[in-house]
C-alpha cells in the first residue's frame, strides 16, 4: 500500500519537475510562462499521432522506446521517497538501479545508430561517452551513501539516515549536490546539453530521437522525466536525511531541487563547448571520489581542520 | 742426449712457424720423423723385437719416409712452393708460437708431477699448440696438412716419452688409423687440386650458410 | 664380438662385391640379420656386463644405444635404397659398403671397454663417414669431405693426446675404463683437467657440440639425407658415449665440479650457436643439423648439472636419436619431392605429401619438446636440476635461447608446410611408404614420451648411476 | 594416466585421419561431445553429491614423484565450463569448416580437428590435475594444440606471425610455471597444489605466488602480458577464438585461484591488493582499447582482456575480504568472479561465433566496411544483440548478475568500513569499465548490424546455416538461464567456491544460503519485471499504432538533400571522443593519404586508420629485432674456413684455461 503510494508520489514528482523548470525560467525571464502542465498536454498530443519510420531502420528501432521507458519505470521502483518503502528493495539494489538506467541508454543509442544518419550517430557517440563517464560518479556517490549509513540498499540507507553531526551534514549536502549535477547530465540539461537548441551538430540527447515521432517520442520524453525524478528524489532524500525525514518533506524538496536549479542554470548560463563536457564530467567523478574520501575520514573521526 | 734432441725438436717447431717455403715444411717434417726415431730408439729399454719393429715402422718408414714423400709429391704436383704472405706475417706467427712455448712450459712446470716426464709433456703441448696456430694462421691447404702432421708428431713424441706399454694390437691399429687418415688427406688434397683447382683454404668456403 | 665384426665386414664386403642392386639388398639383409642377431642375443641372453674379446664389454649403455643404432640403421638402409635409385652401381655399392662399415665402427665405439679402442673406432668412423660424405662427387661434397677428414683428424689427435695424459696419470696398466677409474682417483688434478679438456674438444667433432660442431653440420649437409640421419644420430651418440665414459671416469675424481662447469659452458655455447644459426641458415639439412647441435647442447648441460641431469641427458640422447633420424628421413622425402633444400623456395608441402607434412609438423612439435614429446620430460628434468641447483641465470639464458629455437624452427617448418609454393618449382609425387616409415620412428618417440616402460627406466637409471 | 592419454590420442587421431573429408568435422564434434558429456556428468556428480569420489587417477611421476588427478568442486565447475564451450565450438566448427573442406587438403583439416579435440581434453586435464608434472604436461599440450589451431589459415603471413608470438609468449609463461613448481617441490617434496599451504606456512609466500601469477597471467592475458590475445584471435578461425577466449584463458584464472587459495594473513592481504590492482589496470586497458578497435575480432579479443580484469577484481575483493575475516565479502567476490568466468565463456563464445558468421558471409571483419547486417542476417543479429547486452552487464542478462555480485562485495566492504579505499577504487574501476563496455559494444553492434550496408558484398550477405545458429543458441540458453534464474547459478558457483574459502562445503553453503537468496530472488524478479514491463509497453504501443497511419519516410538528413551511405557515422568517429581522452594508451596507425585541402575535386583516396596497443611490442617485436641484430654479428663467425673451425677449438682451450686460472669455474 505504502509502496503504491510511493510510486504515485514519484510519478507526481516526475510530472511536476518540468513544470517547475518552465516556471522558473519564465519568472527569471520576466515572462508569465506557459501552463504548468503544458508538457503533459504535449505528450498527450503526441500519443494521438501515427508514426513515420525510416526504411533504414529495423525492428530494434521500433522496440527501443519501450526498452527506454520500461527501464526507467523499473528503475523508479527502487527509489523510496522519504521513509516510504520502495516497492523493490534489497541489499545492492543501488547497483541494480544504475544498471537498469544503463539498459535504457544502451537501446536508445542503438536505435540512434539504426537510422544510419551521421548526426544521430554523433549524438549516440556523445551519449555513450558521457554515460560511460557518469557511471563512476554515480557509483561513487551511491558508495558514499552506503558508507555513511552502513547499508547497501536505498531503503535501508534512508531508513537509517538520521544525523545531526555537522561534518556528516556537510558530506551529505555535498552528496546531494553531486546527485543534482548528475541529474543535469542524465536529463541532458545545460551546461552539458541544450534540449532547446536547433542545431543538430551540437545536440546530444535530442538528436538521438530526431527520427522518432508520435507515441515513440512521447515514451522517450516520459522516460526522461522519470529518470530525472528518480535522481531528484535521491538528492532530496539525502538532504532530508539531515533535517526531518518525512515524505512530505522529501517529495516537494525533490521537485524544488530538480526544478529550480535547472531553471536557474538554463536561464543564466550558456552551454559548454562539447569538448569541455568530458572535463566537466570527469570533474564530477573526481568530486565524487573526494566526497567519498571525506566521508571516510569523517567516519574514522579524523578531525579535518 | 735425449734432451738435446728434444731441444732440436723444439727448434724445428719454431723454425716451422717462421718459414714460408713448402720444401722447408716437408724437410722439417722429415727431420722430425728422424728425431722421433732417435728418441724412440734411445728410450727403448729392453731389446724387444716386436716393439722395435713397430717403432721402426712408425717412425722410420711412416714419419721419416712415406709422409715426406707424399708431401714432396704434392708440392711437385701442385707446383706451389710458398705460403701466401697475405696469410699472416712471420712476426705474428713467431710471437704466437713463442707465446705458446711459454704457456706450455709454464704449464708443465706448474704441474711438476713425478708421474709424467715434464719436458716431454711440455714439448708435446707446445707442438699441439704450434700445430693449431699453424693451421689457424696459414691459409694454404698444404700448410694445414703440415700442421696436422706436427700435432701427430707431438702426440707420438709424448707417447714414446711416457712408456705406456699399450698392447701391440692397439698400437698397430692406431698406426693404421693415422696412416689411412694421412693417405686420405693426401688423396683428397690432390683431388681438390685436380677438380676445383684451388690450393687456398679461403677458396674452400662454399659450404656454409 | 670378433665374430660379429667378421660377419659385419663380410656383409660389407658382399655389398662391395655386388654385381647387382638386388644382390646388395641381400647383403643388407644378411648384415642386418647379423646386427639384430647380436641385439637379440644381448637382450635375450642377458649377457650384459660380460667382457668379450679383451677390449669389449656389453655394458648397459652400449646395449641401449646399440639397439637404437640397429633400428635407425635399418630405416636408413631402406631409405637409402629408395633415395639412390638412379645412382650407377659402382657408387651405389661403395656407398652401402661404407654405410655398413660405418655402422660396424659405431657399434665398436659403443661396446669398446678400452679408452684406446674407443679412440680407434672413432677414427675409423671418420674414415667411413668421409667416404659417405663424398658420395655425390661434387665440388661442395669434396670440400665438405676435406674439412671433415681434416678437422676430425686434428680433433682426434688432440683427444689422443688427452688419452695419453690419462694413461700417464694412471701410470700405465690396463686402459679399460674400470681399471682407469680405479687409478685416476689419486691422479694429479691439473693433468686430469688438461686431459679431459683435450678429450672433450677432440670428441666434440663427433658429438657435434662446441667447439668443433661445424664439420658435423657440413657433413650432414653434404651427405645423402638418409646417411645424415645416421651421422647425426648414431655417430653423435658415439661421440656422446665416448665423452660420457670419460665423464664417468672423472666422476670418481675430485675435479668433477670443474668438469661439470666446463660441460655447462660447452652446452650453453652449443645451445646458443644452434639457436642463433637456426634462424639464418637457408638449407633444410643444415637447419636440422643445427637443431642437433642445440639438442646436444642441452644434453651437455644435463651432464653439467649432474644428478637428475645425467638421467635427463641420457634420455634426451636416446629420444633425440629417434626424432632426429625421423626428421632427416622426412627430409629425404622432401628432397625427392622438390629436388632441393633451399628454405626460401619450398612450400605448400602439406597438400603435396600429406603424410610427410604431418610427420614433419609432428616432428617439429616433438623436437621442440612440446608434449607428447619425450624431450619435454628430459628438458623439464634439466630445468628441475637447474632450478634445484639455484642457477637462475642459466635458466634465464636457456629460456631465451629456447624461445629463439622455438621461433625459428616453427617459422621454417610452417613455411615449408603451409606457405604457397614457388611457381617455377615442379614438385614430383612423393613415396607414401617412406613417409610412413619415417613417421613410425616419430610415433615410437611419442610413445616413449607418454609412457616409459619400467625396464627402460631401470636401464637408464643403471647407466646414469655414476 | 598417460597410457590412457596415449590410447585416446591414438584412437582419436586414427579415427579423424581415416575419416572421409566430409565426415571429419562431424566425427570430431561427436568425439568432443561424447567426451564432454561424460566429463560433465562426472562434474555434476561431484558438485551435487558431496560424498562423490573425487579421485580420478594416480600416476607415478618421474619428475616430482607420484602424482594424482582429482576433481573437486572448483575443477568440476571448470570442467562444466570447458565441456559447454567445447561442445558449442565443435558444433559451430561443423558448420564453419564446410566452406574450407574443398579448399584445404584433407591432412590440414584432420590436423585441425585433431588439435581441437586435443585442446578440449587437455584443458580438462589441466583443471583436473593436482599439479606437478601432469599439470605441466597438459598445460603444454593445451598450448601446442591451440598453436596448431591458430595456424589454420597459415597461408597468410600475419597468421603465422601471430601464432609464433603466441607460442613464444606461452613458452615464457610456461617456464615461470616450471620454476614455481620446482621451487615448491624443492621445499615441500611434492609439487601438488595441496602442498602450497605447507610452503606458504613456513616461507615467504609472495615470491612464489608472484612467480605463479606471472606464469598463469601469461595465459590469462594479464595486463602487460595480454598482447598475444589481440594478435591471435583475429588470426584464428572463429570457433578457435571462441574456445581460446571463452575457455582456454580461463585455465589461467583457474591456476591463479588455486595458488591464491591457500594464502593467509598479511600475504593474503597483499595478494588481494595485487590482484585488485592488476584487475583494474587490465580491465581498463582492455576496455579502452576494445572501444578503439576497428576490427570485430580484435575488439572482442580486447574485451576478453577486460573481462579477465573484472574477474580478477572479484578475486582480489574476495582475497581482501578473506584476509579481514569477512566471509560474506569473500564469498560475494568469489562467486562473482567464478560466475563471471562462466558467463564470459557464454557470451564470448556467442560473440565470436557471430563474428565467424560475419566473416564467412561478408569476407571482412573490418567494422567500417560492414553495416546493416541486421536485415540480411536477422538471427545472427538477434543472438549477437543478446550477447552484446549481456557482456555490457545489463539486466536482465547474466553479465549483470556476476558484476552485481562483485559490486555487492565491494559495497559491503565500504558499508562495513573495511578496506574502504581499496574497495572504492574497485568500484571506481568497475564502474568505468562497465560504462565504457557499453560504448564499445554499442559501437560494435551498431556499426556492424545497424544502419545501412557500407559495401555491396555486405549488402548481399546471407544468413548462416542452421548448424551454426544452433551452435550459437547453446550459449544463449546459458545466458538467459543465468540471467533469469540467478539463484541456481549462484548456488552452483558457491559450491565451487567452497574449496577456495577454506571453509567446509556445508558452512559455505550455509553462508551462501543466508547471504544471497533473498536479493537474488529480487534480482530475478526485477529481470522478469523488466521483460514484462517492456513487453507490455511494446504491445501497448503497437495497439495504439494499429489503426493509425504508419508510413515510411527517409531518415531525417538534417537539411542534406542527398545523404548517401558513406556519410554514416563510422566506428572510428564513434569512439573518437574516448580516444581524445585516452590517446596515451594507444598509438594511431594511419595508412594511405587523407584528402589534402587544396585538392578541390578529390580523386579516390584510400585511408585506413587503426589504433595499436602502446605496449604490443613488449613481448612480440623487440626480441626479434634483437635477434636480428645479434645474427648480423654472428654471421661473421661462419666463414666456412678451416682456419676458423680450428680457431674455435684453440679459443675454447684458451677460454677454459683462463677461466680456471681465474678460478671462475
Amino acid at each position: 500500500m505504502t509502496a503504491l503510494f510511493d510510486i504515485l508520489l514519484l510519478l507526481a514528482i516526475a510530472v511536476a519537475i518540468p513544470g517547475v523548470i518552465n516556471r522558473t525560467r519564465a519568472r527569471l525571464a520576466g515572462r508569465k510562462g506557459i501552463r504548468f502542465t503544458q508538457h503533459l498536454s504535449n505528450a498527450a498530443l503526441l500519443l494521438k499521432k501515427g508514426a513515420v519510420y525510416s526504411p533504414t531502420t529495423g525492428p530494434l528501432f521500433r522496440a527501443a522506446p519501450a526498452f527506454y521507458l520500461g527501464s526507467a519505470l523499473v528503475a523508479l521502483l527502487f527509489i523510496p521517497v522519504g521513509e516510504l518503502p520502495a516497492p523493490l528493495s534489497f541489499p545492492g539494489d543501488a547497483i541494480c538501479f544504475a544498471y537498469t538506467l544503463a539498459l535504457g541508454r544502451f537501446f536508445l543509442i542503438l536505435a540512434a545508430l539504426d537510422t544510419g544518419s551521421s548526426f544521430e550517430g554523433m549524438g549516440a557517440s556523445r551519449e555513450a561517452l558521457y554515460g560511460a563517464l557518469v557511471e563512476p560518479a554515480l557509483m561513487l556517490t551511491l558508495a558514499t551513501l552506503a558508507m555513511i549509513f552502513g547499508y547497501t540498499s536505498f531503503e535501508a540507507v534512508f531508513a537509517a539516515a538520521r544525523t545531526f553531526d555537522v561534518q556528516l551534514t556537510i558530506v551529505l549536502l555535498l552528496t546531494a549536490y553531486l546527485l543534482v549535477k548528475l541529474l543535469f547530465v542524465e536529463s541532458g540539461r545545460i551546461p552539458v546539453d541544450d534540449p532547446r537548441t536547433h542545431l543538430e551538430l551540437t545536440m546530444i540527447h535530442e538528436v538521438m530521437c530526431l527520427d522518432y515521432c508520435g507515441v515513440d517520442l512521447a515514451m522517450i520524453q516520459t522516460a526522461g522525466w522519470l529518470k530525472s525524478a528518480a535522481l531528484a528524489t535521491l538528492a532530496a532524500n539525502t538532504v532530508a536525511a539531515v533535517c526531518s525525514f518525512h515524505w512530505w518533506v522529501a517529495a516537494p524538496l525533490a521537485v524544488l531541487l530538480a526544478g529550480v536549479p535547472v531553471g536557474v542554470v538554463e536561464s543564466t548560463q550558456a552551454r559548454n563547448k562539447l569538448s569541455r563536457n568530458t572535463t566537466f564530467l570527469l570533474t564530477i567523478a573526481a568530486m565524487a571520489a573526494i566526497v567519498l574520501f571525506m566521508g571516510y575520514l569523517v567516519q574514522q573521526n579524523i578531525e579535518i581542520q | 742426449m735425449i734432451l738435446s734432441l728434444t731441444i732440436l725438436y723444439v727448434l724445428t717447431l719454431i723454425y716451422l712457424s717462421i718459414t714460408e717455403r713448402f720444401r722447408n715444411y716437408a724437410s722439417i717434417i722429415a727431420l722430425q720423423g728422424w728425431i722421433l726415431l732417435a728418441v724412440a730408439l734411445l728410450r727403448l729399454h729392453a731389446l724387444n723385437w716386436a716393439e722395435l719393429g713397430f717403432i721402426l715402422a712408425e717412425t722410420l718408414l711412416f714419419k721419416g719416409i712415406i709422409v715426406p714423400k707424399i708431401l714432396f709429391a704434392v708440392i711437385r704436383r701442385t707446383k706451389i712452393n710458398r705460403v701466401r704472405t697475405s696469410g699472416s706475417s712471420q712476426a705474428h706467427s713467431l710471437l704466437l708460437s713463442l707465446a705458446a712455448l711459454a704457456a706450455s712450459a709454464s704449464v708443465s712446470y706448474y704441474v711438476a708431477d713425478p708421474s709424467v716426464n715434464m719436458v716431454f709433456f711440455g714439448v708435446a703441448l707446445y707442438s699441439l699448440l704450434s700445430g693449431l696456430i699453424l693451421i689457424v694462421l696459414r691459409s694454404r691447404i698444404f700448410s694445414h696438412m703440415v700442421g696436422f702432421l706436427v700435432i701427430e708428431n707431438g702426440v707420438f713424441l709424448f707417447s714414446t716419452a711416457i712408456g705406456v706399454e699399450m698392447p701391440l694390437l692397439i698400437n698397430t691399429a692406431i698406426l693404421l688409423d693415422i696412416l689411412i687418415s694421412v693417405l686420405m688427406l693426401g688423396m683428397f688434397l690432390t683431388k681438390i687440386d685436380h677438380e676445383i683447382h684451388v690450393d687456398d683454404a679461403d677458396a674452400l668456403t662454399n659450404v656454409k650458410d | 664380438m670378433i665374430i660379429y665384426f667378421l660377419l659385419s665386414l663380410a656383409g660389407a664386403a658382399l655389398a662391395l662385391a655386388a654385381r647387382s642392386k638386388r644382390f646388395i639388398a641381400l647383403a643388407g639383409l644378411f648384415f642386418f640379420a647379423v646386427q639384430f642377431g647380436l641385439a637379440g642375443l644381448l637382450l635375450g641372453g642377458g649377457r650384459t656386463g660380460e667382457t668379450s674379446a679383451l677390449f669389449f664389454r656389453f655394458d648397459e649403455s652400449g646395449l641401449l644405444f646399440y639397439c637404437l643404432l640397429c633400428v635407425v640403421g635399418a630405416f636408413v638402409f631402406v631409405h637409402s635404397k629408395a633415395y639412390l635409385k638412379e645412382n650407377p652401381l659402382k657408387e651405389y655399392r661403395l656407398y652401402f659398403c661404407l654405410l655398413m662399415l660405418l655402422q660396424t665402427a659405431i657399434a665398436g665405439v659403443y661396446f669398446s671397454d678400452n679408452i684406446a679402442v674407443t679412440w680407434i673406432f672413432l677414427e675409423a668412423t671418420t674414415l667411413c663417414a668421409a667416404g659417405i660424405i663424398y658420395h655425390r662427387r661434387t665440388a661442395q661434397t669434396l670440400e665438405a669431405t676435406w674439412k671433415y677428414i681434416f678437422v676430425c683428424s686434428t680433433g682426434i689427435a688432440m683427444a689422443y693426446l688427452g688419452i695419453l695424459l690419462l694413461c700417464s696419470v694412471a701410470e700405465g696398466g690396463s686402459l679399460s675404463y674400470g681399471a682407469l677409474a680405479e687409478r685416476l682417483r689419486t691422479g694429479n688434478p691439473l693433468y686430469l683437467k688438461i686431459a679431459f679438456l683435450l678429450i672433450l674438444s677432440g670428441y666434440s667433432c663427433k658429438m657435434e657440440i662446441f667447439p668443433l660442431y661445424t664439420i658435423g653440420v657440413d657433413a650432414n649437409f653434404a651427405a645423402p639425407s638418409p646417411a645424415s640421419a645416421l651421422i647425426s644420430t648414431g655417430l653423435v651418440n658415439a661421440g656422446f658415449l665416448a665423452i660420457f665414459r670419460v665423464y664417468r671416469l672423472m666422476a670418481e675424481t675430485d675435479i668433477f665440479g670443474w668438469v661439470r662447469s666446463v660441460l655447462l659452458i660447452v652446452g650453453l655455447l652449443s645451445l646458443a650457436i644452434g639457436a642463433l644459426f637456426l634462424r639464418r641458415t637457408n638449407n633444410y639439412k643444415r637447419f636440422l643439423s643445427y637443431s642437433t647441435v642445440e639438442n646436444m647442447g642441452i644434453v651437455a648441460i644435463g651432464l653439467g648439472i649432474g644428478g637428475i641431469g645425467v638421467w635427463a641427458a641420457l634420455f634426451h640422447a636416446v629420444c633425440h636419436t629417434l626424432v632426429k633420424s625421423s626428421l632427416f628421413l622426412q627430409m629425404a622425402v622432401v628432397r625427392q619431392v622438390y629436388d632441393g633444400y633451399r628454405i626460401n623456395r619450398l612450400g605448400d608441402y602439406l597438400s603435396i605429401n600429406k603424410v610427410g607434412a604431418v610427420g614433419l609438423l609432428l616432428g617439429t612439435v616433438v623436437v621442440l619438446a612440446f608434449p607428447p614429446s619425450p624431450l619435454f620430460l628430459s628438458e623439464l628434468m634439466v630445468f628441475r636440476g637447474i632450478f634445484a641447483a639455484g642457477k637462475w641465470w642459466l635458466a634465464l639464458v636457456m629460456l631465451l635461447l629456447l624461445c629463439i629455437v622455438v621461433y625459428s624452427i616453427c617459422a621454417r617448418i610452417i613455411k615449408l608446410c603451409y606457405q604457397p609454393n614457388q611457381d617455377e618449382l615442379h614438385p614430383s609425387r612423393a613415396d607414401r611408404a617412406l613417409s610412413w616409415s619415417a613417421l613410425a620412428l616419430l610415433i615410437a618417440a611419442m610413445v616413449l614420451g607418454l609412457w616409459q616402460p619400467a625396464p627402460f627406466r631401470e636401464l637408464i637409471t643403471v647407466i646414469a648411476t655414476l | 594416466m598417460f597410457l590412457f592419454t596415449l590410447l585416446a590420442l591414438a584412437l582419436a587421431s586414427a579415427a579423424i585421419f581415416l575419416a572421409p573429408q566430409r565426415a571429419k568435422t562431424g566425427l570430431t564434434c561427436g568425439i568432443i561431445a561424447t567426451g564432454c558429456l561424460a566429463a560433465a556428468a562426472k562434474a555434476v556428480g561431484v558438485l551435487f553429491n558431496p560424498r562423490a569420489n573425487t579421485r580420478l587417477w594416480q600416476s607415478d611421476g618421474v619428475l616430482f614423484g607420484p602424482e594424482s588427478g582429482s576433481m573437486d568442486a572448483l575443477s568440476a565447475l571448470f570442467v562444466l565450463l570447458i565441456a559447454f564451450g567445447g561442445i558449442a565450438a565443435g558444433l559451430y566448427a561443423c558448420g564453419y569448416l564446410k566452406h574450407y573442406l574443398d579448399r584445404k587438403s584433407s591432412a590440414h583439416v584432420s590436423l585441425h580437428c585433431l588439435s581441437l579435440t586435443v585442446l578440449v581434453f587437455s584443458m580438462m586435464g589441466v583443471v583436473c590435475a593436482d599439479g606437478g608434472y601432469t599439470f605441466l604436461f597438459f598445460w603444454e599440450l593445451m598450448t601446442i594444440a591451440s598453436f596448431l589451431l591458430i595456424l589454420f589459415d597459415a597461408e597468410r603471413k600475419e597468421v603465422v606471425r601471430a601464432a609464433l608470438s603466441y607460442l613464444v609468449m606461452m613458452h615464457i609463461g610456461f617456464l615461470f610455471l616450471v620454476a614455481g613448481f620446482v621451487t615448491l617441490w624443492q621445499q615441500t617434496g611434492s609439487a601438488d597444489f595441496q602442498s602450497l599451504a605447507l610452503y606458504y606456512g613456513d616461507r615467504a609466500p609472495l615470491p612464489l605466488f608472484l612467480l605463479f601469477l606471472l606464469g598463469f597471467g601469461m595465459k590469462a592475458g594479464l595486463f602487460p602480458m595480454h598482447v598475444w590475445l589481440p594478435e591471435a584471435h583475429p588470426a584464428a578461425p572463429s570457433h578457435v577464438s571462441a574456445v581460446m577466449s571463452g575457455v582456454m584463458i580461463k585455465t589461467g584464472i583457474y591456476g591463479i585461484l588455486r595458488v591464491a587459495a591457500p594464502l593467509g594473513g598479511e600475504a593474503l592481504y597483499a595478494a588481494g591488493l595485487i590482484l585488485l590492482c592488476a584487475g583494474i589496470v587490465t580491465g581498463l586497458w582492455g576496455v579502452i582499447l576494445a572501444a578503439a578497435q576497428n576490427d570485430v575480432k580484435r575488439l572482442l579479443a580486447y574485451s576478453s582482456i577486460e573481462n579477465i580484469g573484472v574477474i580478477l577484481i572479484g578475486t582480489g575483493i574476495a582475497a581482501l575480504g578473506k584476509s579481514s575475516g569477512n566471509d560474506a565479502v569473500a564469498l560475494c567476490g568469489l562467486c562473482g568472479a567464478l560466475l563471471h568466468t562462466l558467463n564470459h565463456s557464454f557470451f564470448k563464445s556467442l560473440l565470436f561465433f557471430g563474428a565467424g558468421n560475419i566473416l564467412s558471409e561478408t569476407h571482412t571483419t573490418s567494422i567500417d566496411r560492414l553495416g546493416g547486417l541486421a536485415k540480411s542476417m536477422p538471427l545472427t543479429a538477434l543472438l549477437f544483440l543478446c550477447a552484446a547486452a549481456a557482456i555490457s552487464a545489463l539486466p536482465p542478462l547474466n553479465g549483470f548478475v556476476s558484476e552485481w555480485l562483485i559490486y555487492v562485495g565491494m559495497f559491503d566492504n565500504v558499508a562495513g568500513g573495511q578496506q574502504v579505499v581499496a574497495s572504492a577504487f574497485g568500484i571506481l574501476g568497475l564502474a568505468l569499465i562497465g560504462g565504457i563496455v557499453v560504448l564499445a559494444f554499442t559501437k560494435l553492434y551498431g556499426m556492424v548490424f545497424l544502419g545501412s550496408p557500407r559495401s555491396h558484398a555486405v549488402a548481399e550477405a546471407a544468413e548462416a546455416d542452421n548448424l551454426r545458429i544452433a551452435a550459437m543458441a547453446l550459449p544463449l540458453a546459458g545466458i538467459l538461464a543465468v540471467g533469469l534464474f540467478p539463484q541456481g547459478a549462484v548456488a552452483l558457483v558457491s559450491r565451487a567456491a567452497a574449496p577456495l574459502m577454506n571453509l567446509s562445503e556445508r558452512s559455505t553453503a550455509a553462508l551462501a544460503a543466508e547471504l544471497f537468496p533473498e536479493s537474488l530472488r529480487m534480482i530475478s524478479l526485477t529481470a522478469w519485471l523488466l521483460i514484462g514491463v517492456i513487453a507490455l509497453l511494446y504491445l501497448l504501443k503497437s495497439r495504439l499504432l494499429k489503426n493509425r497511419t504508419v508510413t515510411e519516410g527517409p531518415t531525417w538528413g538534417c537539411g542534406f538533400t542527398s545523404p548517401n551511405i558513406r556519410m554514416q557515422y563510422t566506428g572510428e568517429s564513434y569512439s573518437e571522443g574516448l580516444q581524445s581522452i585516452a590517446d596515451t594508451l594507444t598509438k594511431e596507425t594511419g595508412e594511405g593519404s587523407a584528402v589534402p585541402p587544396q585538392e578541390i575535386f578529390p580523386s579516390a583516396h584510400a585511408f585506413n586508420i587503426g589504433h595499436k596497443d602502446r605496449i604490443d611490442t613488449l613481448f612480440a617485436a623487440w626480441w626479434v629485432e634483437l635477434l636480428h641484430r645479434i645474427n648480423i654479428h654472428v654471421m661473421r663467425f661462419r666463414t666456412g674456413k678451416i682456419n676458423h673451425y680450428v680457431l674455435f677449438a684453440l679459443a675454447f682451450l684458451v677460454l677454459v684455461f683462463l677461466l680456471s686460472l681465474l678460478n671462475l669455474i
